[in-house]
């Protein structure tokens, strides 16, 4: 298994051999939904979210 | 006199609401419409149960608006601007309770809100609601803005120490920020659930709050940051601000510059006590009323003071705010229908 | 016309402290003296935060009372009958807000407190301060008794029905009571420490209750029984009546016999709504005000009748219904103080 | 011993949740997938936040379901009866927490549903997950109902008294229950909206409400009638059962009925004090646990029996008692996974 | 393997009944006896209503305490140093929940206690119970403090950012912390009784809190000042530290030093997410666990950091860290007995 | 009416001409126990006070 970077917390996240460009995943340490934005280096950024805003 | 005809758009939130409580007991007014467009049709007690007898008006839409002497609009932010044309031509007095005009500088609105302001022109022609900060400019005023509950708290917390220029320009001032559940308005969503929302002390915004602009523009003053926690309350904020003299102040001193600046003020309580539960401000004090309790403290050892302010965020932070400042603006006694005692316990 | 004195009894309590709310904005009276033995010398407001700028009266002791017009008492049950003759010797008219003279059979008295009226004599004289039921008896009464705030909920719920002479005497009616906090008064105790109450759904009285004799004599009618539920509120009482009728009845027909009895009372409503959240009597809906909310339901099946009333305890439960019973002893519009609308939501 | 392998379909809402807690601890399974629609591929900590830490799992959508040995469903009313042969072909054991499996006959079902069951050849295949009631029915079972929470707290405070025939069968026996706000779920809606709940005594069925029909069914008798209010807790019902004996009875004697029907039960605790702030069952006392407290009164002057049960809706009324029925139904030691004190204060 | 025999001095109050629920499920200890002056002779259960059915334990009196192999002690502050050589006679192994034995240097326990330690002796031989600070020094302890619950919080927050040397040493680090009754103990005050304390968010200590001595001690740094605010809620603690680094730092970084800081550590979970309700950490979400959730965010254009931790007062800031501690000073595996999963939502 | 100096708000507290040594009273502003401890010049100070410590 390859690894990339989270680009929000920097953990380290194990991607598999296979993972496909625009693949989404998860950050396992902070959560994040994340994309894969390029292969080679594998490159990670956050996905695009809609964003909730439940301000008071 | 003829009683002055006022309409509310967005009535069924719960600033609509309590404009509503004030209004309908306001001896110069009388409420001609009130919006709202998921319940048009219906009678207002269905969405605000305590107005039952208390009116028999029903919601209509904002379509149907007539003009009227003074509209409220008490629509979600960025609901207000986009039609403030439409809003204007229909009564020659605005009072608007959203964001959309609170910041004078349309570069100030496009920092804090992520776009431009569509009527950057209409930001000059509104005064901030916040009679203890801009009474005179409230006089005869056609345009004025509402506060926002978190910042009037945090302002009036701060104001005397500024106006005294007391504080050390070099360190900035943190104010932390406990927040009531009304607040967020009337629009139920995941976090405000009573399951996820009973019992929490959530912090929400702990950086970077959009309130932190009102309070800068309104204390003349950069370094001032602001961190907001949601409590279990429904009704109240209260603003712990931590700041830096320049030169070390005792609290005899202190108490003189506070009574300077709130002493003839109608709705600012001073609240410092050695005795009893009720030393400092809590919000629970001021529940239904406009007082804004106000209070301090000086840590011996650091030099640092505490100032504190709490008020009940749909009153002194939206709607009692707002009446206030439409009494002065038409030459009515200021506390013309906000003679309201806090109720206590509740 | 000049304004009537009035002095307070047990004043740093929290009947006192609403009495205070409300006769400090009453146009026909001012305040003499209000008393606590425990807090005799100090300011109202250490007491009472919410009325901190509302009053700068100190508290007195009771030996220090002086005469005056109108005698307030709020002081716990057992502790005004001893001292009838004194308070009747100090003021004209009385309004004890005690459970000590509500009953008017010294029998009553004796089975429901467990020993004999010190001054049965004076049962006679007092009239229970409840308008919806005795407003005759109230026009030009000089010692008025307070209600009890459970009883008062009870009451309002069910005497529709009793006066319609619709229930079956055979069978009894159950009245579920839920309670909030505020209820018990001031005192601390075990029980009312926040981290026993929070949250707490407590049964304390599921059987023989005191106040039974009060809703007993009220409706005429012996097969009524009470369980009372401490709940996490501050303000509030909600009576869930279970009653069977002689013969079965529609709603629309309910609907006409509520209508009779209070489609002129100024303080009750009507709540029975099929949309909306607010579909039958929440005390939350009235916390601060004088209303009384009442409801009812038919089950269908059964033929079972749910009457429901909703009530604040210390306001139509106590201090409310107090002032709008004096306000008909005096010979005043009986809703003058009143005009209060409910704080929702808090 | 190999784990047997567990899926849970509706993981993110409440009883999902509660599950997770109860099952992540058990000693003889472990949880293969958790479902979530509109969760799918998040982490289950994103939406249970106690659970961080306690497990990695991510939701999968139902779509994505393997098979396994044990298969929890606890999806809302009405989702499941359609499904109930795919989730068949999944596992073969089912547990299912919501309504659609309670009843035994359809004619019932139709009766309180208001339409057909869908599939009523599976309602005698199921047993009802109550094992104070049917642990024989329980041993082995491959198809286990989840138990009304409000059902649960009525039948086990009445269970006893019908089980010794105590009752006058002439006269019905009235429930009041009072429920805490996680009943409902995790699905916000106006009513849930802190601000609307947060201190409401709100009468949400007084009269017909579903769960009478499973009370009807466990019991064996037709005159129980329920009334529900919702209070402000998380978790928790209470039930008081006023009921009518065919002759007088005193509390010793009850003491009997209830020690006999209940002295052996691993989650039953008979709550009675003469002293203390806890006399009887409050649900704040089994907050987290599978513990139902009974309680009961008798009240002298009119014979009425007073019957009360508090538990934890999340635990006793849904997930402790499903996991103790299935602990049953696989011959497992019945408390297994289910030894948690409850957390108090809280 | 013979099980420890453990009593509990002062076991009537919160964190007393609290270390009962942790110490009866702990596989390698066993209850000796539990004291209380005020319920002596009275079942444990009487007072934790929690308790029944997990104990049959009677109260005894402090002078009826027996030889045992661990004493722990949970009395008001001011009650345990003036008894130490008493307690220490009674067994080798003492836990002093108390802040008696907290501060290591006489001169800081005379400073901010006001008067010298009677027992200065003493105060180097016992080790401050925090294990993610103090690990090392527990191993073979004899004598462990517990933590005061604000001060934990504290300290969790910052203690990253202190050891990897980040915050400006010349600005000082300001803590906000708001706190649930439970904190206080049992005992009923006026500012604890219900209807004062429900709803309130009280400024209690704004400035020179006790607590701001041991955060100091384990941090190292002077330069750190407390404000408390008391809010609704029976469990839990929130702390939110405002510091400034040296230079500005970004939060991958920040993440970085919070992993190195706890990776490894079993009760701490960092919680930092851009979606949900939980998003930062709530003592909400640890209920009833010996959880503290850490997190952090960087405020982009003032380079201030917001450091977080929440914890149950009674868990992590008490019993659960005085546990973990008496497992790490024993050599068990340091999590015994305390794999509980917090109890959500409640 | 006299007047002296609150030591704690520094307000200006009215006091009866016949005011006595060691008379108590309230701060009208800030509500402070207070004590005359001197008649000329008139001073107060804060009254002894049981501590009422109901901390968290
Ligand atoms: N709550 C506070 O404490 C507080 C304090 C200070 C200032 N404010 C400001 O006051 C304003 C109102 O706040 P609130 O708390 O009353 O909010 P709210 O309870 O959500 O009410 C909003 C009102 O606007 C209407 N509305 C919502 N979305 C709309 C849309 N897209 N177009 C037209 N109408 C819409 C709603 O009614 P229908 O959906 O029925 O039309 C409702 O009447 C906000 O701008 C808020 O920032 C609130
Ligand atoms: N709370 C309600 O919802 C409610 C509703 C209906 C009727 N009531 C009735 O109204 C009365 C007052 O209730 P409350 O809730 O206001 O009670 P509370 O808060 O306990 O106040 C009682 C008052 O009486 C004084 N007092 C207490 N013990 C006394 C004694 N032994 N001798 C002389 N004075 C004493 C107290 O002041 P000091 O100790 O400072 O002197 C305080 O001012 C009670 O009779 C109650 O039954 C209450
Ligand atoms: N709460 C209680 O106290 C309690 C007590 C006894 C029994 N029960 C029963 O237990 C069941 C679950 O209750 P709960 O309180 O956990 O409810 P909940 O919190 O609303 O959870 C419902 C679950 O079902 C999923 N879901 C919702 N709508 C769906 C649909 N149309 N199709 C498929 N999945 C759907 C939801 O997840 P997604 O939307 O993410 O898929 C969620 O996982 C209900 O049948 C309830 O009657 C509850
Ligand atoms: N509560 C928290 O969150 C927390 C957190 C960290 C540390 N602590 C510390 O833990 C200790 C216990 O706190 P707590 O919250 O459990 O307090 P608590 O609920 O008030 O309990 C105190 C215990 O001490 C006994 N006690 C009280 N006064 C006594 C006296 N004068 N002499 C002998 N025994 C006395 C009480 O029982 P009887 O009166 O029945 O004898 C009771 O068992 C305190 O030192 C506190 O600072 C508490
Ligand atoms: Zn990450
Ligand atoms: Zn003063």
């Amino acid at each position: 298994m390859s690894q990339a970077i989270c680009p929000e917390c920097a953990a380290g996240v194990p991607l598999r051999e296979d993972v496909m460009l625009h693949e989404f995943l998860t950050c396992p340490e902070c959560g994040t939904a994340l994309e894969v934005v390029s292969l080679s280096p594998l490159t990670l950024d956050r996905a695009p979210q809609v964003e909730e805003d439940w301000g008071e | 006199m003829e009683r002055v005809r006022i309409s509310i758009v967005g009535a069924s939130g719960y600033v609509g609401g309590e404009l509503l409580r004030l209004l309908l007991r306001h001896p110069y007014v009388e409420i001609a419409q009130v919006t709202s467009e998921s319940h048009a049709g219906e009678p207002v007690h269905r969405v605000h149960p305590h107005l039952r007898k208390a009116t028999g008006l029903t919601f209509c839409r904002m379509a149907d608006l007539k003009p009227c002497d003074v509209l409220f609009i008490a629509l979600p932010h960025g609901q207000v601007a986009p039609r403030i044309e439409a809003f204007a031509a229909l009564a020659p007095v605005l009072v608007d309770l959203s964001a959309d005009f609170r910041l004078r500088r349309p570069e100030d609105y496009a920092r804090w809100y992520g776009h431009p302001h569509p009527h950057p022109e209409w930001l000059s022609r509104f005064v901030y609601g916040l009679p203890e900060r801009y009474r005179a400019e409230l006089r005869g005023a056609r345009a004025i803005s509402g506060v926002g509950c978190n910042a009037t708290a945090a302002i009036l917390a701060l104001w005397p120490l500024v106006q005294a220029d007391l504080l050390d320009p070099e360190r900035p001032v943190i104010v932390d920020i406990q927040a009531a559940s009304s607040e967020a308005g009337r629009e139920p969503n995941p976090g405000s659930h009573h399951p996820e929302r009973h019992g929490a002390i959530r912090p929400y915004a702990p950086v970077q709050h959009r309130h932190t602009a009102e309070v800068r523009q309104a204390l003349g003053r950069e370094g001032v940051v602001l961190s907001l926690t949601a409590v279990d309350a429904v009704r109240g904020v209260l603003a712990i601000a931590h700041a830096w003299p320049r030169d070390r102040i005792a609290e005899p001193e202190l108490w003189r510059i506070y009574r300077a600046a709130y002493g003839e003020e109608p709705f600012i309580r001073l609240v410092k006590d050695r005795q009893g539960v009720h030393r400092l401000p809590d919000p629970k004090a001021v529940v239904g009323s406009n007082f804004a309790d106000v209070g301090f403290a000086v840590e011996e050892e650091t030099g640092r003071i505490v100032a504190l302010c709490a008020l009940d965020n749909l009153m002194k932070g939206a709607a009692g705010s707002a009446v206030q400042s439409l009494n002065i603006a038409m030459g009515w006694p200021e506390t013309t229908g906000l003679d309201l005692i806090p109720v206590y316990p509740a």
